[in-house]
C-alpha cells in the first residue's frame, strides 16, 4: 500500500479513472501541459492528449456550462476544475439553475453527471481570493451533492464514489491539504460512499464535528485534551450535503456535548445546519449549548501573515473551547 | 471585387437549396407553422378564460422556427430551443397535447411533469434540451454538447435558439467563444423580434445585426429575414452543412418581431405603438408564406381551408386531452432531486 | 395616514427619495416605460427622465457592476432592480466578491452604497425559477446587508434606512405580498432600522421566528391558536443580516420554545442559523426542542397548482407546528 | 480606396500625438518605465530569498502602461488597473513604497494594508479602483463609472486594464456592451501577452486581434505595438480624445509579452519554448524605447546610468522603509465590515 499526499492520492485517481473508463474526460485552467496550478493534474495531459484533458478559455461560467453540455450527452463524464473555489462564482448560476435543477425539473428524463474539483481553503498566503471556503453556498442547494475529502484515503474513495453518480458533485479539496496530509492508499479499487461520515476519534465527554483542515486540526486537539482526561468523539463530515445526520445525532446522544468546528464564517453556514439539526433532532439528550468555532464572520483569509495566523485555527484554539465545553 | 461577390451572390440564388423542396416539404412547413399558431392562438384564449395561468407566445416567429427544423434530423442533431418555440419543437416531433399538457401543469406533460413554467420545453429523446428561465444559460451548454459530439467523432449539429436581448448576458459571449475556439458544429439562432420585454434593441446593444457579433469568435454570421420561410431554411442549411462539415460555428440571426405581448402578464401598449404592431402584422410569416404558396399555385382557398380544420381539429383534440389529463400527484414534489445511490459496501 | 399595498409603499418611497436626493437613479430591466414588470417604478421615467430612471441591457451581472461603478463614484445612489430574485445569480460573483468586499478590502477607502432590489417568493404560478427564496446565499455574505421587510409601513421605512447606508443592501421584497399586504404609511419621514426585528404579536407559551409571506401566515396562525389558549410571540426579522440576537434571545429565554418559519428550503438557510444562534445562546433557557417548519428541502415552488399548495406554508401548518411544540 | 487609407494613415503619422511631446516628457516615460521595472525585479528577489510570499509581474508590460497613463489626469480619470499595472499605477501617482509595503503585507499599504494580495492596486485619492482577484469583474465596473461621469456632465475618461485571457469571461462582453450602448468614455485596455498563465491564445480565443472584439459593441477597436510607448502613447492619445469628447468608447489591444512566468508560484518552462520568451526578451520595451532615445540623443550611456542609479536608490528606500513598517495589528480582521450605522431613533 502506497504513502501519498492528498494530491498525489488525487491524480493517482484520475489517472486510474481516466484508463478505466473512456468517457472520463478533465477540462479547466491550466489542467493541459501545465497539469494544474497545484498539479492535480500533471501528466495526464501527456498521457490521455488533449481531447481529453483540455485547456479551457478563462471562463468558469463556461467550463462549468460546457461540462454540463457535455454530461448531457452522455458520451463523456466531465470532471472539470474551478482553478479556485473563490473562482467558482461566475458558475453559480449554472451550477445551481441548471446542473443542480436538471434531474428535477424533467423528471429524470435529462441528468448532469458531472465533478467539479475545486481547491479552497487558506492558510497559504493566498488573501482574500486565494482561500475561500465557500461549501455553505452549495451546501444550500437542493440536487447537488457537496463532498469535501481531506485524507488521501477519502480523495480516492469519494472521488470513485463521486464517478458512479449520476448528479453533479461539488468536490472541494482542502488546497493547504494538498501536501500536508499523508496517508495510506490502497492500490486496489474501493470507494468510500458519499454521505457518510468517519468517526476520526472515539470518546465520551463531547462530540467535535468538522471537516476539512479544521478536522485534522481537531484530532490533534482531541489527542491534546486527551491527555488530560478529555475524551471526545471526533467526526469528520467528509459529505457536507447531504449531512450523515445518524451519525451525527448518535454520537450527540451519547456524548450529550458538540463541538462545530470549520475553517468558512459561521453565517449561515455548514456549522448552522449541523447545529440546527441537533437543536432539533437531539435536543433532549444535550448536556451544553451547541458550541460552535470557526473564524470570525469576515470575507476570507487576509494576507498579512499575522492576520492569517490569527485568522485560522489550530489544535490550541480547538482544545481550548474543548476543554470550555467539557467543563460545562 | 463588386462583382464577384454580386456573382456569388447570384449563383447562391439560382442554386438556393430551398428550390430543391417539392411541393409536400413546402406544405409542410406551412402546416407545422399553421399548428404551431393555432396552438399558440388557442393558449391565449385559455389564459384570458382564467383556464391557464400563463402564456409566452411564439407568434410571428413561426417561420425560421420551422425552416430550422426543416434542415435538421430529429432525435439525432440537438437542439436547444428557448420559451418561443413552440413551432420548432413542434416540428421536431412534441405534439400540441404536449404543449396544452405544460400549460396546465398537468402529469403528463413530457418536458416537466408541470414542474415547470408551461413552454419551457424539454425531450430526451427527441434530443430537445430542457429549457430554463433563466435566458442565455443554454448557449454555453450547448456549446459543451457540441463539443461532446465532435470529440465523439460523430456528425450531429447542435442549434441553440435565444433572442435578442438575451445575447448581452455573458453566458452567450462565452459559448460562442468556445465555439470558434473549437470548431463546433454549432448553431446559434438569435431571433431578432427587437425587443427584450419592454426593452428596444437600441438600448440592448449598439450594433446594427447581432450577426456582427459573430466576427468577435471567429465564426460565421448571418443576418436573414425570419419572416421569410424560404430564406430562412437557405440560410439554416448552409449553416448545417458547414457544421456537418466541420467547418465550424455559425450565429444566425432571424429579424422578426414578437407581434403579441412579451407573456400573458404583459401589457404592451405601455411601450410601443399600435401602428408599429400592425405594421408588422403585415409581415406576418405564415400570411407571406401563404402568398408565396398561392402565386405557386400550391394551394388555394380550399386546401387553406382543410388545413385550417385539420388544425383546429388537432388542438382541439388535444387541449381535450390536456384539460382531461391528472394532474401531478403532490408526492413528486420531493421526487427526482437525485438519481438513486449505488449499494456501496461500507468502507 | 394613507392605506397602502407594498407595491404602492415601494413606489411612493421611492418616488419621494428621488425628489428628495438627486443622486438616487433606477437601473434595471423594464424599469424605463414600462415601470417594471411589478409596476415598482411605474411613472418614474416620466417623472424623472431617462437619465435617472435606466433601462438596462438583459444582464444582471452588469446591471449589478455598472451600480457599483456609479456608487464608487460618490456622485449617485444606485437603486438597481433585479427582476426576479432567481435571475440575480449571473451578478452572484460581482455581489459577493466586489460589492461585498470592496470596504473590507480597501479600509473603507473605497466604499459601495448600492441597493439591489429583487421580488422573491412563491405562491404565484411562478415555477422553479419565478419563485425562489434566496436570501439565504446573501445571509452568509460578510460585508452585506440583507433586508425583507413585508409591510408597507416597513418597506417605506426600510428602503429609507437603507439609503443612509454606505454599504451594499440586498432589498428582497416577497412578490406575493406586493398587492396581498396592505397597510397605514405616514407621509412624513421616518426609518425602520436596520439590524432590529418587531415583535408582531406578544405571547408567552412559545416564539415564532418568521420573515417574509410566512411571518404574515405565522400571524394568522398565532390567531388561530390563541383561541385555544396558546400565546406566542411572533418575530418578524425583518433583517436577515445582521440578525437581531437581542430580540430573538430575550423572547426565548422568556417563552422557552421556539419555532422558526420560513419559506426558503431549510438546510444551510437563515432558519438554520437562527436555530444555531439559540442552540448556543440560549440554551439553558430551553424547554423543547429548536423546531423549524419550512416547506420541503426541494429547488423551488413547482409550477402546477396542486403541487404548489402543498409547497406553500400556511396559517393551518404554522398552527399545527405551534400546538405541537406548545404541548411539549 | 487604397489612396485614402494610405494618405490617411500619412496624415496621422505627420501629426503624431507623439511627436509634441518634448524630449523631458520622453525621459519622464523612460524614467518610469526603468523605475517600474526595477521595483519589480526587486520584487522577485524578495520572493526568492523567501522574504516575500508571493510576486506577480508586470516586466515587458511597461511601454502600454506608462504611455497610457501620460495622457490620463491623475486623480481625475478612473483608472480600473489589474495586477500587472506596477508601471501604470507608479505613473499615475503611487510610490515603490507603496508596491513594496503591499508585498510584505504591511499596515501602511495604502492598496489594503496587507488584506490584499500584492499587487493589487488602490487608491480612492487618485482613483485607482481596487484590483481584486477574480478577473475581468473591473470591467463593467469601469464602465458604470464611465456612464456616472457621463450622467453627471463631466468630462472624465474611464480606463480599465486586463489581459486577453480574461476577455473570455462574461464580465467583459457586459462591460464593453454598455460601454458601447451608452458611447461612454471608456477605455479598455487589453494587455496581450499571448498566455492565460499557461494557456496560449489559440486557446483562448478564434480571432486573430482581441480588438477585433469591439464590432460586436459599436466601439472603436485599435491593435498597437504594446512594446512601442510612442505608439501606444498615440493611440491611447486618440482614443482619451474620443473619449473626452463625447464619441465613445475604446479597445485598445496592446500587444506584448510576459517575459517572466506567470507569478512566483509559476514554472514557465513547463509550457512554453526559451526561444521564444529569448526572441521577446530581444524586444523589451525599455531596450527598444532606449534605442529611440538614443537615437535621437536624448540619452546617452551617462544619463542611462543616472537614471538607472536614482531608480536603484528609490527602490532600495522603499524596500527599507517597507522592511521596516509594522504589520497590521489583528484587531484590524475584524474591521472595515461595515460602515457606522447612521443614530436612528428607534420606530
Ligand atoms: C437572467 C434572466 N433575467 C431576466 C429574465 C426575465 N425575462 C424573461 S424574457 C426577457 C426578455 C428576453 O428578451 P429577448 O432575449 O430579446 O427574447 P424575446 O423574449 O424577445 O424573444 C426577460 C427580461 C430572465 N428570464 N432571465
Ligand atoms: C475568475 C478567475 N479565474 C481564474 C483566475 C486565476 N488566474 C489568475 S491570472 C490568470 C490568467 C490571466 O490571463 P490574462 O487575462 O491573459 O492576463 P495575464 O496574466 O496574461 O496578464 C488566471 C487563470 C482568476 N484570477 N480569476
Ligand atoms: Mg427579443
Ligand atoms: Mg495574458
Amino acid at each position: 500500500m502506497a504513502i501519498m499526499n492528498n494530491i498525489e492520492a488525487l491524480r493517482e485517481t484520475l489517472r486510474q479513472e481516466m484508463e478505466r473508463d473512456p468517457r472520463v474526460i478533465i477540462a479547466g485552467e491550466d489542467v493541459g501541459p501545465r497539469g494544474g496550478v497545484f498539479r492535480a493534474t500533471q501528466g495526464l495531459y501527456q498521457q490521455f492528449g488533449e481531447k481529453r484533458v483540455i485547456d479551457t478559455p478563462l471562463a468558469e461560467l463556461s467550463i462549468v456550462a460546457t461540462g454540463i453540455g457535455m454530461a448531457l450527452t452522455g458520451y463523456f463524464k466531465p470532471i472539470v476544475e474551478i482553478q479556485f473555489a473563490d473562482f467558482i462564482f461566475p458558475a453559480f448560476n449554472q451550477i445551481l439553475s441548471e446542473a443542480a435543477r436538471m434531474r428535477y425539473r424533467t423528471r429524470g428524463d435529462w441528468t448532469v453527471p458531472i465533478i467539479i474539483r475545486a481547491p479552497y481553503g487558506g492558510g497559504v498566503s493566498g488573501g482574500l481570493y486565494h482561500s475561500q471556503s465557500v461549501e455553505a453556498f452549495f451546501a444550500h442547494i437542493p440536487g447537488l451533492y457537496v463532498v469535501a475529502p481531506t485524507t488521501p484515503y477519502d480523495i480516492k474513495g469519494m472521488l470513485r464514489a463521486a464517478l458512479q453518480l449520476d448528479d453533479p458533485v461539488l468536490f472541494f479539496e482542502h488546497k493547504k491539504t494538498y501536501r500536508l496530509i499523508k496517508g495510506e492508499v490502497p492500490e486496489e479499487d474501493y470507494v468510500v460512499p458519499i454521505g457518510k461520515a468517519a468517526m476520526r476519534r472515539e470518546g465520551d465527554d463531547l462530540t467535535v464535528i468538522s471537516y476539512g483542515l479544521a478536522m485534522h486540526d481537531s484530532v490533534k486537539a482531541a489527542d491534546i485534551v486527551a491527555a488530560e482526561g478529555i475524551s471526545a468523539d471526533v467526526i469528520d463530515l467528509r459529505t457536507l450535503r447531504p449531512l450523515d445526520k445518524e451519525t451525527i445525532l448518535n454520537s450527540v446522544k451519547k456524548t450529550g456535548k458538540v463541538l462545530i468546528v470549520h475553517e468558512d464564517n459561521p453565517t449561515v453556514s455548514v456549522g448552522s445546519e449541523v447545529a440546527a439539526i441537533i437543536g432539533q433532532e437531539a435536543f433532549e439528550y444535550l448536556d451544553g449549548p451547541i458550541t460552535r468555532l470557526t473564524p470570525p464572520d469576515v470575507p476570507a483569509v487576509p494576507f498579512s501573515h499575522p492576520l492569517q495566523d490569527a485568522f485560522m485555527l489550530n489544535p490550541e484554539k480547538i482544545a481550548a473551547a474543548m476543554r470550555e465545553l467539557a467543563a460545562y | 471585387m463588386a462583382t464577384a461577390a454580386t456573382k456569388s451572390k447570384k449563383t447562391r440564388q439560382q442554386g438556393r437549396p430551398s428550390d430543391r423542396l417539392t411541393d409536400e416539404q413546402l406544405l409542410r412547413f406551412y402546416k407545422t407553422m399553421v399548428l404551431g399558431r393555432k396552438v399558440d392562438e388557442r393558449s391565449w384564449v385559455m389564459n384570458r378564460q382564467g383556464r391557464a395561468p400563463f402564456h409566452i407566445s411564439g407568434i410571428g416567429h413561426e417561420a425560421i422556427q420551422v425552416a430550422a427544423a426543416a434542415t435538421l434530423r430529429p432525435g439525432y442533431d440537438w437542439l436547444y430551443p428557448y420559451y418561443r418555440d413552440l413551432a420548432f419543437v413542434l416540428a421536431m416531433g412534441m405534439t400540441p397535447a404536449d404543449h396544452f399538457l405544460g400549460l396546465l401543469g398537468k402529469a403528463g406533460d413530457p418536458s416537466s411533469s408541470g414542474i415547470q413554467m408551461p413552454s419551457h420545453y424539454s425531450n430526451a429523446k427527441l434530443r430537445i434540451g430542457s429549457i430554463s428561465s433563466p435566458v442565455a444559460t443554454q448557449v454555453p451548454i450547448a456549446a459543451g454538447t457540441a463539443l461532446a459530439s465532435k470529440l465523439k467523432g460523430t456528425d450531429e449539429v447542435t442549434v441553440v435558439c435565444l433572442g435578442e436581448g438575451s445575447t448581452s448576458q455573458g453566458d452567450f459571449h462565452e459559448g460562442l467563444n468556445w465555439a470558434g475556439v473549437h470548431k463546433l458544429p454549432f448553431i446559434c439562432i438569435v431571433q431578432n423580434n427587437q425587443y427584450a420585454i419592454s426593452v428596444p434593441i437600441e438600448k440592448e446593444m449598439a450594433v446594427k445585426n447581432v450577426a456582427d457579433r459573430a466576427i468577435a469568435y471567429g465564426i460565421a454570421g448571418v443576418v436573414v429575414d425570419g419572416n421569410d420561410v424560404l430564406a430562412c431554411y437557405d440560410v439554416m442549411y448552409e449553416a448545417v452543412q458547414r457544421a456537418r462539415n466541420g467547418e465550424g460555428a455559425t450565429l444566425v440571426e432571424a429579424k422578426t418581431y414578437r407581434i403579441t405581448p412579451h407573456s400573458s402578464d404583459d401589457d404592451d401598449r405601455t411601450y410601443r405603438s399600435r401602428e408599429e404592431v400592425e405594421k408588422w402584422k403585415k409581415r406576418d410569416p405564415i400570411l407571406m408564406f401563404e402568398k408565396a404558396l398561392f402565386g405557386r399555385g400550391i394551394i388555394n382557398d380550399e386546401l387553406k381551408q382543410e388545413i385550417e380544420n385539420w388544425a383546429v381539429a388537432e388542438v382541439d383534440a388535444a387541449e381535450e386531452e390536456a384539460v382531461g389529463a391528472p394532474y401531478p400527484d403532490v408526492s413528486e414534489m420531493t421526487r427526482h432531486l437525485y438519481g438513486p445511490m449505488p449499494n456501496w459496501e461500507e468502507d
